[in-house]
């Protein structure tokens, strides 16, 4: 296992998906856990900007520039994949169609809201899918480190930054911990990398319970 | 990721074991344009294996008198029909008439449309077919750009029972010329959708740029018998 | 030329029809249309059942079982036709991409409402796609006899059938003559078959102007 | 009915003719997810053929910087954007910054449905996507089974400029890969549609199950160079 806390948590996001599931996965660390899935793991990619069904990039030599994800990246698409338009692939992700977003956020709260395409004071001028997946995947995975850049905690009692939308997570992975949001409440349900309470208390300003059903692996 | 091309292939499911999936007092939403499209099989097959009733379907027509969805009928398992042509079955206008089944009429476009919104995740829309209309009544409506318009809300279904001519055994579908009709807006709308195939192919045998159903929305697959 | 009053209807009506145009056709004296057709006449008919590019009946032993119109006839696709869902074909009506539709009435009153789906009194349980086509075609032309089998005037002045939809109708053929709405107001357009402003007068109890710019050929 | 097959083909037209059709004040949507699927070969007669200024574009980007739409938001033709991104431009965000174009920002599956919307005549849906958030502002919302919605107006423009792979002389039009994106929608919801092909086959060349824009939606046809 690597160091580098956003592996450490895309690989621990990647035990969350489970067979014939359809993902959609945000920018940044869910992009990595394609790696961190067995080859037999059989998770469909639905990417947003028309495809379900999305391989791994592309040999040098064998680029195609028909053929890229919502992040601009090419890639390829797998046996079985289908094309389709923006309107329908929409339609697919706010029709409860896509099983599970894995996305980064900026701040999530204790009851679910999520932050994760503006910062106050800034420009609010692209938000793209986030929205539609946060709404609509029956299941929203973050995956983020415990605390910005700057130190804050980006699990928190109340999103201070403009929110993609409200009671929308169900479930938080950071390097330090799982949080699961059951029944409303935030739930700690895993130490993480020899985290302990006290560590993921420190690092948030949300309320929790504590739920230790399991200890990380 | 299956990056070797072994995807998990839907179980293939007799029709008997696929209209168990059907309980009574659920929403069944039936493919095809009068016959053609329709899942006969699955049809069949809940005529003959199931025992669900006070059903409510939603189907463009309720079949023919003995035929698809008319044989459902004559067994008194339907208990409101939501279509735009009841007409073609007079015995499922006699039922109406009867006071045995309930009919909800819509207008043609708006059915499809309603199906699509319920599949879509849309929670209403807008439109000018109806207003002015006895199918309007009761409906709320407003004005839009000067023009009356009518506000539907969409249409879902527990179970979705739907015929493409091609499928692979991932459950994406192709449907041939006017058979398509109502089925792909349907496959996406249920909280089960069942597909009954004339042919069911190998993962990869389809053309990904003219997959009609993509295989998110099949959650099984029956081969026509 | 046919002695049938719906054979003369629908040759007149097939002259309304300009090269390129979408056509929807409905049940009874429109589905008459294409044989009045030159062979060079270039329209493109519409199915709403999902096809563009409707060709003649089939052959006995050429029939298919997926390939019907509306009316649910046996037909054939042209070169160049599409296929499609219900929903994109509903989209095409009212979305106003049809330049026309083509279609029998009950009634059809000065102000252009028409009545074409349910009589009084009896049973309102199919509608089809009548109300789509009328709201959506860029332009509807309603072809009918003048009187009912009943001898009743079918161009009224108010409809006391159940309308389709108010204000709709721009064109009226019947074996009398031709009425256009033109700016909200119905006008006797053209006389056939040697019929005169006396014998459209007699059968119809809407007010309408005479302007009779052209005689029937 | 020419049962011939010889159905009217459209007139293939220069790029420089085709844009024309742009006047100053209009609404013109592009297609493309990026560049990937964009009509640059319209683009750029846009940029250098035509004076059309005072432009709203509907695009899910506005280029990037000297590239595509990037090369009319540096001619200071563009008044006004709709889209999901303006952030994959960077001097798109600065020309809002410095108020030099008006910016209406959408989540992308509202953009596509709004799109979808205007050319299906639906005077407007109810969507949970926004609801409580900044971009839901101004806005009609209700409650819909519980659940807030906002209500979208559809969007429509003067003229469409999209990219096929393929196109038949009829105007039927084939996408390929992900290059299809917003194109068949923005095809479908304007008052002139403009299609740039790759390449122009002979009417009856495209399979009729696969026909992803049928040709009623297109206007013009120009080959790209």
């Amino acid at each position: 296992m690597t160091d580098d806390p956003r592996h450490r948590i895309a690989a621990r996001a990647a035990r969350e998906l489970r067979p014939g599931e359809v993902v959609n996965l945000g920018i940044g660390i869910p992009n990595l856990i394609p790696r961190y899935l067995d080859a037999d793991a059989e998770i469909f990619v639905h990417t947003e900007n028309g495809l379900l069904g999305v391989g791994p990039p592309p040999d040098e030599d064998a680029l195609d520039e028909d053929l890229i994800d919502a992040a601009k990246r090419p890639v390829t698409a797998l046996p079985g994949a289908a094309y389709f338009d923006s309107a329908q692939s929409f339609a697919m992700i706010r029709g409860g169609h896509v099983d599970t977003a894995v996305l980064g956020a900026l701040q999530v709260s204790e009851r679910g809201d999520i932050a994760n395409w503006a910062v106050p004071g800034k420009d609010v001028l692209g938000v793209g899918g986030a929205m539609d997946l946060v709404v609509g995947a029956r299941r929203v995975i973050v995956t983020m480190t415990a605390r910005s850049s700057d130190g804050e905690p980006k699990v928190v009692d109340r999103c201070t930054y403009p929110l993609t939308a409200p009671a929308a997570v169900d479930t938080i992975v950071t390097e330090l911990c799982v949080f699961r949001r059951v029944e409303g409440r935030l739930c700690l349900t895993e130490l993480l990398d020899g985290a302990s309470v006290t560590d993921v208390e420190a690092a948030t300003t949300a309320r929790f319970d504590v739920v230790l059903a399991t200890q990380s692996a | 990721m299956g990056t070797d091309g072994t995807m998990t292939a839907l179980a293939l499911t007799s029709a008997e074991e696929a209209v168990a999936h059907v309980n009574s007092g659920d929403t069944v939403m039936v493919g095809g344009f009068g016959l053609v499209g329709a899942p006969l099989g699955l049809i069949d097959a809940l005529v003959e294996h199931s025992d669900a009733t006070d059903l409510t379907i939603v189907s463009n027509n309720i079949g023919e008198p003995g035929r698809g969805l008319g044989k459902l009928l004559r067994q008194g398992r339907i208990r409101r029909g939501i279509s735009s042509y009841f007409t073609s079955n007079p015995e499922a206008v006699a039922a109406v008439n009867a006071g045995e089944i309930e009919a909800t009429l819509l207008p043609q476009g708006t059915f499809a449309e309603a199906i699509r919104a319920g599949g879509a995740g849309i929670g209403g829309f807008l439109t000018p077919v109806g207003a002015g209309t006895l199918l309007a009544e009761g409906k709320e409506q407003r004005m839009v750009g000067g023009v009356p318009h009518v506000l539907e809300p969409p249409l879902r279904a527990d179970v979705a029972l739907v015929y493409a001519a091609r499928a692979d055994r991932l459950g994406n579908l192709w449907y041939r010329h006017t058979a398509r009709n109502f089925n792909p807006l349907m496959a996406t709308a249920a909280r089960v959708t069942i597909a009954e195939a004339g042919e069911i192919l190998d993962v990869g045998e389809l053309d990904p740029e003219s997959i009609h159903t993509p295989h998110l929305y099949v959650d099984m697959l029956v081969e026509r018998s």
